[in-house]
């Protein structure tokens, strides 16, 4: 049987077949504060990703045996709406949701102030309405400013986004068709200001050069999240400002 | 979160109010609130669209797959129906398996397109008894604010209208797709419309204060020609026979309105 | 593919397949007080139709946070038996036996004193043993008197009736066969000396016209039907006088 | 229901006096309460009886469907028995799948008709290795008032020779129904005699108070030819040896009894 | 269609087809207090079977309401290893699994002091590694053991084994070839001295004269078997002594 | 067991020597406890191999069957890992379907396995899209004492390299199995080294007192040509990049030593 030729993903110019350089992301859209029942939302746009966070609390717990006595509980569940992928997903959660819904809540752990809401719970809804490939990283982008829309109290916002290889070159923030058929995909989430990795999985095979190649670039895309995300949240505030400053004209 | 005793002062101020005739939120008792349509906002699905009512919103997704008909209906496609309450959508909503509410709206939305006939299942026959696309439409309530079943159902109808059938043969026995689509033949165009009975009175599209505050519910479903396709009385209280006649005149009504935004637009 | 021809299920004559009238209800036999354990039962036969009902409570919640400060809850489960129908029926709840559930016991919500029994539930479980289509309209007549027999103070009985269209007329009590090869099913449940509809649902398509002539025909079926279950309640009140009777002479 | 104190001073009478040979309803020790049988009352399935056994009630219905055979018997029809405690037939059954008791139950009238060859399963194969008749039987409590396995039993029983098999003929691999019935082919008559031990003593046929009191419970399948087909102990208790032995006798006498209530009548 | 002609499994010397005489149980190895974090163990091979016993308790149920009175609550779970059968198993209990979960609990119920430990629970964990015939006998004679190990005050170890029917002939400890291919297997937990049987059950058809002499094969199968309990007992009771005289060495 | 302050005194012990470069049970901060490794345990299964690491013991067995492959990959053989943390291994282990703990230990060794494509899966095809050979790997956890992903992922290894598969021919569509066996296509030796990471330092092998305590976890895994083939960061803490590049240098090492254990032995 003859081996199908595989057309590049990146061509001979360094440049990918969606026309961006190794080291660049996706198209980045954020909002803040979309969501009307939820204590904090937001919504990112990544390249086709289209994911919406929600965050409820610190609340009570159910069932209250749940409560931590010391600190509040971070619950996550990462969900797929079932027409978010090419064949239709059922919505039960997949061994795959359940393994990310853990690494992401785990993601957030070091990033809030859980001991300020002994005995409540904090819980991170994330549903991807559309997936192309870095969900796990464009929803901890999304849900930390969520998390921030809902007034909770953290060291710093989490920031996350892939790096890998694809067709020998180490890539920036890699979307499903170079997940698919590149060599390598590791997906990593930081607090900028604080120098801490809160995510860090890796699919694939990597060289040790290529392997600390791959996460400083990873660093180097969450650090432009970063901005991205304190722009996004400063436009909220803006917002939020205008509003209170119509609502004191309306008086 | 407002105290037990300002919120029954509030729903006491709102059943007054609706009494007179008046709301809330200053809509009449037969208005809706504004409704927003975007179609195609989920590119990788066969067919989308997001209605905002106020601030209730919902996502319809639809896709296209390959299946076996149901064996009583051997030269029809298969049309299914799911509804699921994410809990971002609302503090009340849990995770898990869809429960009563949300198997409810299923059906019922799922009601309206299957008695209204609204897509015509005959030509969504592969080969008799042996293939048949399957559509499935998934609703997802985004936000939560009252009303699911009108807004659901609406988005459901803007979606199917959006929705491409990609284009295939049959060789061998064997379906393959083929560069190209069609669109999804639809033949009627049901709308939902809600009725809430507050005091005794009706009022269309309640919002979520109006829910927690009403006595029952009445969901008429009307298709193209102002034949009601389906109803759902949801809720604890009851009807008199003259509320529902009286329902059924403001739903035909309300149905031609609601239907304009989606159909030829 | 050439269309099969459909045997008419209504005859020139306004009469059906299974030689009723337009406006006749299938033969019924109801029955009380039949089940050892149950607080209070019922069993219908509606044409082929055969359904057991019975109720426990008031009693205790479980679980506890289940309890309502201001009254009972009530609880409902239809289910079918596997047997019941053409093929089997898988035991687990379907979709259909959840939405029906839930429709029948918002069915009973305005008949039943809740108010009287505040922490306690109410548990109605009705049994199809047999279906030929309108098992939940007999359901809810059977039910509402396995309510009665239990002794649960009600503001009136539920009587349960639908109309339809088949093949061009409009139609009491549809049968199974009518249900699948007519043009709508309207199930309604009723409080006939209260004049309040507790259950209505519809299925196909009905004119203006149509609509209001299936209402008043399925509401005339109720209040036929509200008769017979007085009648099948005083049987069983004699039966238990007379047994009560016996009882004195036995002393 | 009566008070705990009550129930206790009840208990202690039924166990002295069964220590006496005598039991609360005045049956002697090796008596089963009234049965009546009907059979045939689910037109719809394709065999169905009722039993009832003082006040325990079993309703078993029987469906026949098509299917393919196991791996390692492929010339042989399947059958496969399901036990549903319905939650209205006792305050302490809970609605959802089946649990411990159920499934016990269930298995325990399976191993009965299966270990005795009941049904000539070869009989129901239909192209071997691809099509066979699956035999549902279905068992349905209707009513708990102890002794759930030797009613179900009887019931299961019953309803066997009362089922009825459609005619088939098989074109082009197809199975195709054609008019008519056919019995199905029963060979054997398994009956499960149950005894539950009270003060060392043994009582066949308990009913629910004395099910509430016994030290643990034995069932004895016997088929036709007297030989033992099956056996269940079950609950917390254990037996002698010699208890073992006598309640074998007892059951080759019982199930003779009882089988004489199905089988030609 | 022609039977197939099936090789005798016991040949006419009564030699079995392993090696065996009619009435020899198969090589049985126990070892007591293999397992770290259990607080009683054990493990026992019985032919082919590879069986482990884990027990923890008596201890606080979990869910409190599960909690008696009057004495502890015994649980009991018997599970195979999805690799310890010919096709692999799925992990899910199958409805056999949850039968045999429960005779086996009860097996116990008459052997442990359970009102020395009210309001606790008595958990019995059962692993099949390995199937070959006689699985709940064989796990059975191991939890007996690991309750032991546990230091739970026992009435009597349980001891238990099958006899059964193969080519005519009763037979002693099937194995799964036996099982299968036999006329008849029933297995039977006995505590010795106390002349108590403590499960029974059976598979397969037995003359009055032939169910007489299984039971008490059986039962001179579990005599056997109650010796090999002790010695291994004794052997953990030894090799602990051995060990503490090490410890004591040491200081 | 322990009272909680002594449990409290006996974790600021540990973490204290562990900044000193010490541990409890006297290991260096980068060694093993003894890996004692045994193949061809389960002999009904077609691979098999137990694992001791300290007191953690994982038994890991390996079923290969039939069916059909992914429709993305139609001539590729089917790899799947599976975990339970079954309940006599830990105090803290709940029966039940898996929860997150054993679903990410499973997916974690899977993805060692399949990211350095130890399997040699286009081997494992029979007829491409219609049947393919299924390689169940079944990791039983019997004793939870810590670090479970290396235990699991060196039993897998050594159960793989210990697995035979069936010979077979194809006879009119049909797989026929054939005496004799060959071995599993391996061809890639993947080796987990997992670190805690405790008062900003790093250990391997943690044992279940040092998870108790560690801030979070990193499994690097490491193929025959030491190439990084996955990564799993897990548990509420975080690191810093020097930390894991330190990681990535010690997990080499610790890979190959590992490795040694299991292959050509």
């Amino acid at each position: 049987m003859p081996k199908k030729k595989v057309k590049k993903v990146v061509n001979k110019e360094n440049i990918r077949h969606d026309g961006r350089k190794l080291s660049e992301l996706r198209p980045i859209k954020l909002e803040v504060g979309i969501l009307g029942n939820a204590d904090g939302s937001a919504y990112i746009e990544q390249g086709k990703n289209k994911i919406l966070a929600g965050v409820y609390g610190p609340k009570e717990v159910h069932p209250k045996h749940l409560a931590l006595p010391d600190r509040s509980r971070l619950r996550c569940r990462y969900h797929m709406a079932p027409f978010s992928v090419q064949e239709r997903k059922s919505p039960a959660p997949s061994r795959r949701d359940i393994e990310l819904s853990k690494v992401i809540r785990e993601a957030f752990e070091p990033s809030v102030f859980t001991e300020y809401y002994p005995k409540t719970s904090i819980d991170i809804f994330i549903e991807v309405l559309q997936a192309d490939g870095g969900t796990r990283c464009a929803s901890i982008t999304a849900a930390s400013l969520a998390l921030a829309d809902a007034g909770i109290p953290l060291r710093d916002l989490v920031s996350a986004c892939a790096a890998g290889k694809v067709d020998g070159r180490i890539v920036l923030d890699l979307n499903d068709k170079e997940d698919k058929e590149g060599e390598a995909d590791l997906p990593l989430a930081y607090m900028s200001n604080l120098n801490a990795i809160t995510l860090l999985q890796m699919d694939g095979m990597l060289t040790s050069e290529e392997f600390e190649q791959a996460i400083n670039l990873a660093l180097e895309g969450c650090n432009q999240i970063y901005q991205l995300q304190k722009e996004a949240l400063k436009a909220k505030y803006v917002e939020v400002k205008e509003t209170m400053n119509e609502g004191a004209d309306e008086q | 979160m407002t105290s037990p005793v300002v919120a029954r002062m509030k729903q006491k101020r709102m059943a007054d109010l609706i009494s007179l005739g008046k709301r809330l939120d200053e809509r009449g008792l037969t208005d809706y609130r504004e409704a927003q349509i975007e179609i195609g906002v989920i590119e990788k699905a066969e067919g989308s669209a997001r209605v905002r009512l106020g601030k209730t919103e919902v996502l319809v997704g639809i896709k296209i797959g390959l299946g076996e008909p149901f064996s009583d209906v051997p030269n029809q496609g298969v049309l299914t129906v799911n509804a699921e309450l994410v809990p971002l959508a609302s503090p009340t909503f849990e995770p898990g398996p869809p429960g009563e509410d949300a198997i409810e709206l299923a059906r019922v939305v799922d009601r309206g397109i299957r008695e209204s006939k609204a897509i015509d299942l005959e030509k969504l026959c592969i080969t008799p008894g042996k293939k048949v696309f399957i559509v499935f439409i998934d609703l997802y309530v985004l936000n939560y604010d009252g009303n699911l079943i009108d807004a659901s159902a609406l988005a459901a109808l803007a979606a199917l209208l959006n929705t491409k059938v990609f284009n295939y043969e049959v060789k061998e026995g064997e379906v393959q797709i083929k560069p190209g689509y069609k669109s999804l033949p639809i033949r009627n165009y049901p709308i939902a419309v809600t009725f809430a009975k507050i005091n005794d009175k009706l009022v269309v599209d309640p919002c979520l204060e109006e829910e927690q505050v009403m006595e029952t519910r009445l969901t008429m479903t009307i298709e193209k020609d102002e034949k009601v396709c389906a109803l759902q009385k949801s809720g604890k209280g009851y009807f008199r026979i003259q509320q529902i006649l009286e329902a059924a005149k403001i739903a035909r009504q309300k149905a031609a309105e609601l239907r304009k935004l989606v159909v030829k637009k």
